[in-house]
């Protein structure tokens, strides 16, 4: 891409319209994040009339102060952390040994399992079954429930065993002529070879455990455990029915919005933090297209 | 001294009690412990503390097939029916009984308040579970904005027509005098009050405090929204709306609409909370010169008479019910009837003696402190136990204690004149009938909500399609949920009327 | 005691048959070179010996013992693939030790043992770089080094130096050969470069469509190509082959040129006894035994120049003769001919071969 | 006859024997799939009983089909049904290509730099909860005070009340849901287009394309795979439309339009807590998907050779 | 008018130059060659030319213009790449088709330009077919197509053939050729294959390092190559470069071999004037000049013969002569020398070539 300069003008033209319009929706999309940054620096009062729009107004750490001094935030915020490493390490864990395994051809019943697990994609039991289902396993109010109970998703697999599919047949055979199993394929072999795959199922895995709260609403009992998206909502409810009475005009500096917006905007952090890296291991790629060619 | 004990050793009793969508049972809560000493009972929670809905909290305790010894609590939409539809499988134990041999307080509760025994039993006539029952009558009235009539000669409105003519002075002549013509004439936070201006052409808005319910007319059970009133009212209000008397925004702006259009110096009428909505005379006392939001009496209706449709339920869907599995009926029945005792009200209404509370000539007195704190006196009890929805009967003096003057006098007033329409206290279905109310009605509420934001906004226009209207809540069944409807009530209230 | 004996060997994937029941001893320290078109079974046949496919019929022993239903790790076979098969993320020495080091051998063993391998490979000073940073034939090193370090008694290689350009290919054979001179392991080696097979072969097998053309020795299959389909695989320009019939005229016997213009080369006796007159046949000549130089060939064809590729010492001569194409090939280091406008060019005939134009067998009787 | 089923259990038991470390690999996830999928999917028969969650689901008594004929009787479910196949719909035609149109812009922003700040950026709203959104939404469109409005009145139009019109509502809401998801979603494009060979796209120079010919008849075609995959999951979603920011977002003047199949049963299940009819009308949703996905599968194999499974 | 012109151009990724200031002038349908081992920036080279890469420095003119800023599109030129960029879902005429589609010709111009090219190219059955059905000969053949169809000035080939194997490789060179010949258009090619800038070439440039090492017709560079580099380059197998010194005398002048053996050759008059008593050089002598028939040479070297390649018609032998390693090239196909054996090789000394050590530079001067 550096013969940059050799473009037509049409080209260029082109490229100077897909930039702007590509600014545009960035733009767009920016807006929402300065919004909950700003709205979380403004006054509740500001907020609610209205006059945040793009810049914090009467700028306060009021709600950074309410957020970041409630005990239960930081526990929150532990356990989600806890979830969201637990659950992707062992759904990593349950679904790259079965994603290798089905990605070999020469497995019997392997039409039968692909199709199973593709099934779930669209069909599944709902809520109440799948809640007296944990119930009977035992993993009401345990982390552990929470860990294990979403551990393997259909489209996760599917990506994991094409990137498998697609990994070129000499080195599993090379490693078998030398003598290792196939957990040694996998462990030494495979799993090496596909870290972008793997990178971005992990990927996929961290954000929708960040992101989780309804199970954990569900399944948890004990406040300890709960996860920081739960801790939000609770947060919502919690000033929600305070504002009953308190008019919020006088007496706190923060609001419903302004809270909110802190706690999300402190949730958001480690994502940000953790996407760049991620970000790399795209350019190799989810080898979707890859599926039966 | 009459001993409160209800057993030698302590007894520990499971409970699971969820409610307002995030708080549980503490035995934290001094309220808690004070009861723990004088009955010897003690109260363990097992509620979810993480569930954000109480709805869901009840509903997944029970799915989950294992049942505490006491469930309570609230939920959306309320836990009457689900007392009652799992006592009736068997889930809960009926009360009547154990109530009759070792609850005196509760006996004699019930035995002054038949209307409300009525309201609480099964379909088999039985009771499954101790209400909430609050006190008081008046929830909300009408507010209007007396600095900004005085300011433009008016007088409080009396009849539907000077009500149009306040909001339009309230329209046109700029009120609150910063020279734009923003005011907001009427406004309003929930959907009920949107439209509670109906009420001057007669209609009502519910039959209950609950959003929609069911209404008695002579006896007759049917839905306000289907009655020719409502045609009128709807007619009128939609007409009100087009011309820039009602807020634009009346159904989108949600919940801190108030806060907004009083905060800013827009709003010039509402229909609210009595108690809440007059504490914003002191908050924006220092913010706006002059600031006067009055309570005024309900405008005379077309018809001439005066009613207040909104008052508070006399009995809650709420409370706290006995688990089949309890090995402890009596003892559990006994703790129940702690809570109606002359204590127990104490101590469910007003908290802690010293703590929340001092006994001024007898009478239970809140502390300066408690009063004088920035939080409002209710979450202060919420956090130590008193005032929640447990099995107990308020006390409207408490409220009375921390409720400011302008409100008191708004109840008052309200009081004097006497124009609280009859609420429905709901009925209890069969098999039979809740499948038939099931299956229709939360259609017909679907389409009847539809409908009527449709025809004020403007999209429709009422007196066009009030036949199609008609037509179509035949169709879905408005004729079958009647009819069960009448039946069940018959059943439930026959005997006294 | 054959080191790899394979016995009616037939493979089919599902009911596509593409190995046709293939025998074939090897000897102990035997290096052999498959060798074919694409496609004709040679990976197959070799993938069979691994371990890594299936036998559909027949059987195959490794050092005497069967090992149709043995798993690749335990016939003590060591394999190098064409694309090597490194491990990107591993480095020099981990992707030789791998082999032992997933067998559990001990520390000290394997380090012993890839120090050793570097050492003979020259990989010395690249043990900790990875394969990414590794030219071609470093590379190939390495995938020998992941084949020797084991030990086995039998290498398998599956065309390794395809990946390598021309210099680079020359230079690693060589290699490859010495070796094979050095640790002595029975060999099968698989490639489609005939140069190769030539030049590393013990014994080289000719395979096509799934069948065994010829087994011989370079030398043999060069001089002695048993039909058309060795004459024209083995030997670079391949030999050509021409469209003729026998004519017999009284004790001469001579191959004549389909076609109007009725040219002829003599038969030698080799195959003349076999020939019927009349008989149609390929006439196949080396390019090699062709010659601008007409003065010292017994025999002279006339043709027409359409081509000249300088080669440098030499030069290719496309040209037609009769109507048919043929290449020669001619030393040109010392020689000033105007090679476009040759018109005539000798042949050694004594050196031709003549196979049935029908089944492409060679006519030669045993001398 | 005999011989060759011997034969074939023969061969299985080797295959079995041969692999066994590959179903030791592959148990525990088909364990987990069995015990917290499939296991549940008992509770299908929820849809075919008049449940009582108190009793269970062996306790409750079956009633067959019933629930199904209440709700095909009910025309307020038609109606849902029916606007959830519209704003899927929609869905299908508007958002699904945004993230494939992102995906083809960024990949001509030639400076990296630039390139991955807006493709971190155009993720971020993924993360915004909905209430929040919507929050932003209502705000953005109010009639009095919203941006939109005000820009409409500053250009002399009227302003709209956009969330009270049910002409309004799926356009706001399929644009909103681009807004949220499409940067997340073209993760997946962008990882398919790093997969496609930079010499085509030199070769196309020297042939003369352009840039716009190039995204075209280079980029999107080899693409095309991954997109139909994708087609034909989101095909599979037709029937679903989430309740969560439809509820946001919904008035009752725009039930014409908005009420789908998961909020009208989110309001029949609060109203009765009725989650037979709710099952069965998850049910009846997980079979038309599973018939579409099937079909879409099966046309996509035959046309373009790219499936699923 | 030169049909490309390159003067002085440089080429810089970032700070690191990789293309050091190289001039050219192509003819107008001159198949021009650049050749040079892997990363010498050929490929960098043809990439300027062709539009695809910025020029860091100097001017590259087509026909009388300079390109310097013009896009690829608009230079009038075509590419074979040596993956052969065909587009996978396009079918083969769809391909070929591409370059005028794009450039928004008429339907029926386009069908007609496709027929014509499929039909020089062998093509015209394969026309519906996607490109992954095709075989990797018939790839290239599409490619060519797709360049062809458009009618360029000037025609680029990026290593076409690599992808091949040797025996298509030969078939498709030829066809190259062939084609050239028919369309007469300027022609650059870039291979590190020598043998393929060899038969192809009108003029090959030989580049090393981003320099051009010297530039010639093929028989040129063979026979008089101007430094080691293209010596050791050109020819296959290599010319041997023996490290030696000159000896004078009186008259005689002599390369003697370093080390022990003292072994020596006369040195051709042309070299000899440039040479000083003592000097250092590369004695160069090609493989084909070394002959195990001693009686017809000049010159002998003593010699051990470690390894014998038997390629058929010739043999390679890997020796050493006076511990210096080197390749001699016999023909075989008469003679029955015991080639293992042999101790002592001819060399036609009046062939040898003779480099300054230093530089590396041919002492030969002009004659
Ligand atoms: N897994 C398979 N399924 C079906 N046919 C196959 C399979 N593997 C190979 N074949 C076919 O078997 C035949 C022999 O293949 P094989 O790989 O042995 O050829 P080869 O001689 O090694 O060719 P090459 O030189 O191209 O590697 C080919 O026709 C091939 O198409
Ligand atoms: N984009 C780039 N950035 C930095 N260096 C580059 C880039 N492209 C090529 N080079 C370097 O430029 C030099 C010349 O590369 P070029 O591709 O022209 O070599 P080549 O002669 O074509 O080799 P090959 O025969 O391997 O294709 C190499 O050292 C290469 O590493
Ligand atoms: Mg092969
Ligand atoms: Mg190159």
């Amino acid at each position: 891409m550096s013969s940059f300069n050799l473009y037509s003008r049409g080209d260029r033209i082109f490229g100077w319209a897909n930039a702007i319009l590509l600014g545009l929706f960035v733009l767009s999309t920016l807006y929402p994040f300065i919004y909950i940054i700003s709205a979380s620096l403004s006054s509740g009062a500001a907020v609610t009339a209205g006059r945040v729009t793009l810049w914090p107004v009467d700028m306060t750490l009021a709600a950074y102060d309410r957020v970041l001094s409630d005990r239960m935030f930081w526990i929150a915020y532990g356990n989600t952390f806890i979830y969201t490493f637990g659950g992707t390490l062992m759904s990593l864990a349950i679904m790259i040994p079965g994603a290798y395994a089905l990605s070999r051809k020469r497995l019997r019943g392997r039409t039968f399992f692909n199709l199973a697990i593709a099934f779930t994609l669209w069909f599944n039991a709902g809520m109440i079954p799948f809640f007296l289902n944990m119930r009977d396993l035992g993993l009401l109010d345990s982390r552990f429930g929470i860990i294990i109970g979403f551990a393997a998703n259909a489209f996760n697999v599917i990506l994991l065993r094409n990137f498998f599919e697609a990994v070129p047949k000499s080195f599993e055979e090379a490693a078998k002529m030398d003598g290792a199993s196939e957990f040694q394929l996998l462990w030494k072999v495979f799993i090496p070879l596909s870290k972008p795959a793997i990178v971005t199922v992990a990927l996929f895995c961290i954000v929708s455990r960040w992101n989780g709260y309804f199970w954990a609403m569900v399944l948890l009992r004990g406040e300890e455990k709960i996860p920081l998206q739960v801790y939000l909502k609770r947060v919502i409810v919690d000033l929600n029915s305070n504002d009953e009475f308190a008019s919020s005009l006088l007496t706190a500096q923060y609001s419903f919005e302004t809270v909110t917006s802190a706690i999300m905007v402190a949730s958001i952090i480690p994502v940000l933090i953790i996407y760049p890296y991620a970000q790399r291991y795209f350019t190799k790629g989810i080898l979707l297209g890859g599926v039966k060619e | 001294q009459e001993t409160t004990k209800i057993t030698d050793d302590p007894l520990e009793l499971t409970i699971h009690f969820h409610f307002r969508d995030k708080y549980v049972y503490s035995e934290k809560w001094p309220v808690e412990q004070k009861a723990a000493e004088l009955t010897n009972v003690h109260v363990r929670n097992v509620a979810s503390l993480a569930t954000t809905s109480s709805r869901d909290a009840f509903n997944l305790l029970i799915a989950s097939g294992n049942l505490p010894d006491i469930v309570g609590g609230d939920a959306s939409g309320g836990l009457k029916e689900d007392f009652i539809r799992y006592g009736l499988e068997g889930a809960f134990i009926p009360l009547d009984d154990l109530i009759e041999e070792h609850a005196p307080h509760l006996k004699a509760f019930f035995d002054g308040h038949p209307e409300i025994r009525r309201a609480i039993s099964g379909p088999d006539g039985n009771i499954y579970f101790i209400p909430y029952v609050p006190d008081g009558k008046f929830s909300r009235g009408w507010f209007i904005r007396q600095d900004w009539l005085d300011k433009l000669g008016l007088k409080q409105p009396e009849t539907p027509e000077e009500v149009h003519e306040v909001l339009k002075a309230f329209r046109d002549k700029d009120p609150n005098g910063n020279g734009v013509k923003d005011e907001v004439p009427y406004f309003a936070r929930e959907e009920v009050d949107a439209v509670r201006l109906i009420n001057l052409w007669d209609a009502r808005v519910s039959g209950s405090e609950r959003y929609g319910d069911f209404a008695v007319y002579d006896g007759q059970l049917r839905h306000p929204w289907a009655e020719e009133n409502y045609k009128t009212g709807i007619a009128h209000v939609a007409q009100w709306y087009k011309e820039g008397l009602i807020d634009k925004e009346i159904f989108t702006r949600g919940a801190r609409s108030r806060e907004y259009l009083l905060g800013n110096n827009l709003g010039g009428m509402t229909h609210d909370w009595f108690a809440s909505t007059s504490t914003y005379n002191d908050a924006l006392s220092g913010k706006i010169e002059g600031f006067a939001l009055r309570p005024m009496l309900p405008p005379k209706t077309v018809s001439g008479q005066r009613f207040e449709d909104a008052r508070r339920l006399q009995v809650q869907p709420a409370g706290w019910a006995i688990s089949a599995t309890n090995e402890h009926p009596v003892e559990t029945i006994k703790y129940f009837d702690f809570w109606f005792s002359e204590q127990g009200r104490i101590l469910s209404n007003y908290g802690v003696e010293g703590l929340t509370y001092e006994m001024v000539d007898g009478k239970p007195q809140f502390k300066k402190e408690i009063l004088g704190n920035k939080d409002p006196v209710n979450a202060q009890l919420w956090a130590v136990g008193a005032q929640i929805p447990r099995g107990y009967w308020q006390t409207y003096d408490y409220e009375r204690q921390w409720t400011n003057k302008i409100a008191l006098q708004g109840i008052s007033m309200y009081e004097q004149c006497n124009c609280l329409k009859q609420e429905f206290l709901g009925v209890s279905l069969n098999t039979e009938e809740k499948a038939v109310y099931d299956r229709y009605w939360p259609s017909l509420l679907t389409y009847m909500t539809e409908m009527q934001q449709t025809w004020v906004l403007g999209a429709q226009d009422i007196n066009a399609t009030w036949d199609v209207y008609k037509k179509r809540l035949a169709e879905l069944g408005y004729d079958k949920v009647i009819a069960m409807m009448q039946s069940a009530y018959d059943r439930q209230y026959g005997a006294a009327r | 005691m054959s080191a790899v004996q394979i016995s009616d060997v037939i493979k089919r994937y599902g009911a596509f048959e593409v190995v046709h029941g293939i025998s074939l001893a090897i000897q102990p320290e035997e290096f052999v070179v498959l060798v074919g078109p694409s496609g004709c079974g040679k990976s197959t046949t070799l993938r069979m010996v691994a371990g890594l496919e299936d036998i559909s019929e027949g059987t195959i022993s490794i050092g005497g013992r069967e090992v149709n239903k043995i798993a690749p790790k335990d016939r003590d076979v060591a394999m190098v693939f064409q694309n090597y098969a490194l491990y990107p993320h591993l480095s020099v020495a981990e992707n030789i030790a791998f082999g032992l080091r997933v067998r559990g051998e001990r520390r000290e063993v394997i380090s012993q043992a890839v120090s050793e391998a570097a050492q003979i490979l020259g990989l010395t000073d690249y043990l900790s770089r990875k394969p990414a940073d590794l030219s071609g034939g470093q590379r190939q090193r390495v995938a020998m080094g992941r084949a020797i370090v084991r030990k086995p008694k039998v290498f398998l290689f599956d065309e390794p130096l395809s990946n390598l350009d021309a210099k680079l290919r020359t230079y690693m054979r060589a290699e490859i050969k010495q070796l094979h001179r050095r640790m002595k392991a029975t060999s099968i080696y698989v490639t489609h470069d005939q140069v190769e097979a030539m030049t590393l072969a013990d014994r080289i097998v000719i395979m096509n469509f799934g069948n065994i053309e010829q087994v011989g020795s370079p030398m043999e299959v060069f001089l002695e190509p048993a039909n058309t389909f060795v004459a024209g695989f083995i030997g670079s320009p391949p030999m050509n082959l021409l469209d003729a019939y026998i004519a017999k005229r009284g004790g001469a016997v001579r191959a004549v040129l389909a076609g109007q213009s009725g040219q002829s080369l003599a038969v030698p006796d080799a195959f003349a006894s076999a020939a019927t007159d009349g008989q149609p046949i390929k006439l196949g000549i080396r390019p090699e035994i062709m010659s601008v130089r007409t003065d010292s060939a017994p025999d002279v064809l006339e043709c027409a120049i359409e081509l000249v590729e300088p080669l440098g010492a030499e030069a290719l001569l496309h040209g037609k003769a009769g109507g048919q194409s043929f290449i020669a090939k001619e030393e040109t280091l010392y020689s000033n001919h105007q090679l476009n406008s040759v018109s005539r060019l000798g042949v050694d005939s004594t050196r031709i071969h003549i196979f049935d134009a029908a089944t492409g067998r060679t006519l030669k009787t045993e001398v | 006859m005999k011989q060759k089923f011997r034969d074939a259990l023969r061969t299985h038991a080797e295959d079995l024997q041969r692999d066994w470390q590959l179903y030791l690999l592959l148990a525990p996830m088909i364990i987990w799939f069995a015990l917290f999928l499939y296991k549940p999917m008992y509770g299908l028969l929820i849809a075919f009983k008049d449940f009582s969650i108190f009793r269970g689901i062996e306790r409750s008594p079956w009633v067959g089909f019933a629930h199904f004929e209440v709700l095909f009787q009910n025309d307020m479910f038609i109606r849902a049904f029916w606007n959830t196949i519209t704003i899927s719909g929609l869905g299908l035609i508007f958002a699904f290509p945004v993230p494939i149109i992102l995906a083809l812009m960024f990949n001509e922003v030639q400076n990296a730099v630039a390139r991955r700040w807006a493709q971190t950026i155009v993720y971020l709203p993924h993360f915004i909860s909905v209430v929040i959104v919507a929050g932003i939404v209502i705000n953005f469109l109010s009639p009095s005070t919203g941006v939109v409005n005000l820009l409409l009145t500053r250009l002399g139009f009227e302003p709209i009340y956009f969330l009270m019109k049910p002409e309004w509502f799926r356009p706001v809401f399929v644009s909103s849901s681009v807004w949220k998801e499409a940067g997340f979603e073209s993760i997946v494009y962008l990882a398919a287009i790093a997969g496609v060979s930079p010499t085509l796209y030199e070769s196309a120079r020297v042939d003369g394309a352009s840039r716009w010919q190039m995204m075209w008849r280079i980029t999107l075609p080899c693409i095309l795979p991954t997109i139909i995959i994708m087609l034909i999951i989101r095909i599979g979603n037709l029937v679903e439309v989430g309740f969560e920011y439809i509820i946001l977002l919904y008035r009752p003047p725009t039930y014409e339009t908005s009420d789908v199949v998961s909020t009208f049963i989110y309001r029949t299940g609060l109203q009765g807590t009725q989650y037979d009819l709710a099952t069965a009308a998850g049910l009846f949703n997980a079979v038309i998907a599973f018939v579409l996905v099937y079909s879409a599968n099966r046309i996509s194999r035959k046309v373009s050779s790219t499936s699923l499974w």
